[in-house]
């Protein structure tokens, strides 16, 4: 079995996304969602974090939400890949389990 | 007694949590509606509301960038957001949805303390 | 000079009190004030906070409506649920009438109420979550 | 082979939809998961999920009720509120009786029905916040 | 179709907030009282659930112990806790208020990937 | 005038603490009560910035929440003072203003 961990709050303010990322599986996927899209910044005090994790973690961003928060593409790590909802229903697809960290 | 009292509404939430942003500029406008003097601060998450965002369609959530022009044509005295938080999220204070005043973080502490109610911030 | 230490407070409850534990804060405070001889000019109950004045169907000193019902009755507080957030949330009709849903105490008033209390009050405070 | 990937979901949404964006995502998933040929075995209110249930006196588009009842009626989909989290939140009676405070769609359910239909699903997922 | 599965809920928040551990505990004893394996993982600040409190009077909070406690007499079949939280908090796995299985960090992606349904974390 | 911030999120996951901390002015006094308390915990990451904080800042913690979550003074900074809500309704009626950190 693997999981989809979603991500939905601002790494800025809250610790979600690193718990996430220290409790995630090799198959797992992490999916940045709502306010947990600020996660995908470039140059940030977690980028670093985000990008060695990427490296052997599937992270992906959902990308209507960094529309809706005015996110553009030069601002983002570009090791993550975008999903519209089309591809948030693939990856639950694709792992049986799912688990939301707020 | 009932005199004039100068408000501050401190904002530290990041965008799209609900009706929340909705709710709050609503009581902010009262407060102006009423002739008080009020002044609005965003810090750490809230600049995000600052950011100006172009597609919604499809997402099902208000845009939020028309609401809070809005301060700026009700009497809505300062509209203030700390430069420590814009930088940290490399935002830059020109590209925002409406002119605001910058404060250093070190003049925050005075500037809140210059008003006579303070509503927040979560 | 004791006299110049009675304060007279506006207190704001943001939070939903099956979600967060801000109101029932708020509800200690406020007897808390009440016992030192404190005026609590008006409760406001904004956002999620409205969800205070709905009566749960689970009886019980667990249900904060009722503790507020009866600190209300007891001190003559005046719980105003803010008619906007009360609308958006389906407690209140659009002509902004009580459904019937509202526990004793409580009732329906506006932004301009609070504004007003807090023009009166010396100290104005935000319970939040 | 494209059969096999036609999944049966469960979906649990545990936010209000005026304090948090889970509850719309959760349905802008739901909608893309029927146009991917999905099936919805159920949508689950807990916690103050259930609010979503409750029909906004302001009308209009942004009431995410409307939307749900909609989505309901278009795609057979079922929208079960948990009674004992409707009933600690007064939207349901003491009796279980919906008491006509919910949208056109949603019905009144038990945690049983929950386990039942995560028995038969094959993905569970919960949006929270 | 219609076969048994096993399910583990991950607890993440601090107690007190509203009736969230209530409900929780009600979600899962009703997986329990349909006779499906149900787990539960205590993570991060998840784990303050588990600190005994002596002293609620006054408060207005529910006790959350013997809440808890009915875990251990109703059939969930493992209460588990990661070691690491534990330690961040000086928290000694002897002072809870039941007994839990000690998870190291490393452990808790197989152990939760060794179930057929998550419900959480919050 | 000065400020009473009330802090009620949980140092672990939340950056609360430490804003209400960086914004905080001489004459303030900060609260910590609800899941804020565990802020007051000594040999955690945060107890450094609380213990300076508490050098020139007077930092309280609301005793009955410390007590609802089985907190023991032994685990506690010492420099920080506790209050019951007597104590939270004297510090309201100290600081003119007031502003919640979650």
């Amino acid at each position: 079995m693997s999981v989809l961990h979603l991500v939905n709050a601002s790494p800025f303010e809250s610790a979600a996304l690193s718990r996430c990322l220290a409790r995630a599986g090799e198959g797992d996927a992490v999916l940045l969602l709502e306010n947990g899209v600020y996660g995908a910044l470039t140059g940030c005090r977690f980028s670093r974090e985000v990008a060695e994790a990427a490296a052997w973690l599937d992270i992906r961003v959902l990308a209507p939400d960094l529309r809706a928060r005015g996110l553009c593409a030069s601002s983002l790590l570009q090791t993550l890949g975008q999903v519209d909802y089309d591809g948030f229903v693939e990856l639950a697809v694709r792992h049986e389990l799912s688990l939301t960290w707020t | 007694m009932n005199h004039s009292k100068c408000f501050v509404f401190v904002v530290r939430q990041p965008p799209f949590r609900g009706d929340r942003t909705v709710e709050l500029v609503d009581q902010l406008l009262a407060v102006a509606a009423f002739d008080h003097p009020v002044d609005v601060l965003f810090l750490d998450d809230g600049v995000w509301q600052l950011q100006a965002a172009h597609v919604l369609e499809g997402a099902g959530l208000r845009p939020l960038a028309p609401l809070l022009r809005t301060l700026e044509f009700y009497d809505v005295r300062e509209v203030a957001a700390e430069h420590e938080s814009l930088a940290e999220r490399a935002l830059s204070p020109d590209g925002l949805v409406l002119p605001v005043r910058l404060l250093a973080r070190s003049e925050v502490p005075a500037w809140i303390a210059g008003h006579d109610v303070a509503v927040g911030c979560g | 000079m004791v006299g110049a230490l009675i304060m007279k407070f506006v207190i704001q409850i943001d939070a939903s009190p099956h979600e967060a534990q801000a109101a029932n804060t708020a509800y200690q405070f406020i007897k808390a004030a009440l016992a030192n001889g404190h005026h609590i000019l008006l409760v406001f109950f904004y956002y999620d906070g409205v969800c205070n004045a709905q009566v749960s169907s689970f009886a019980g000193k667990d249900d904060l409506s009722g503790r507020w019902s009866a600190l209300a009755r007891e001190h003559g507080l005046d719980l105003v649920l803010c008619v906007s957030a009360a609308q958006r949330r389906g407690l209140v009709s659009a002509e902004g009438k009580d459904q019937g849903l509202l526990a004793p105490g409580f009732r329906i008033g506006g932004l301009g109420q609070w504004v007003d209390a807090c023009l009166k009050a010396d100290r104005i405070l935000t319970f939040t979550s």
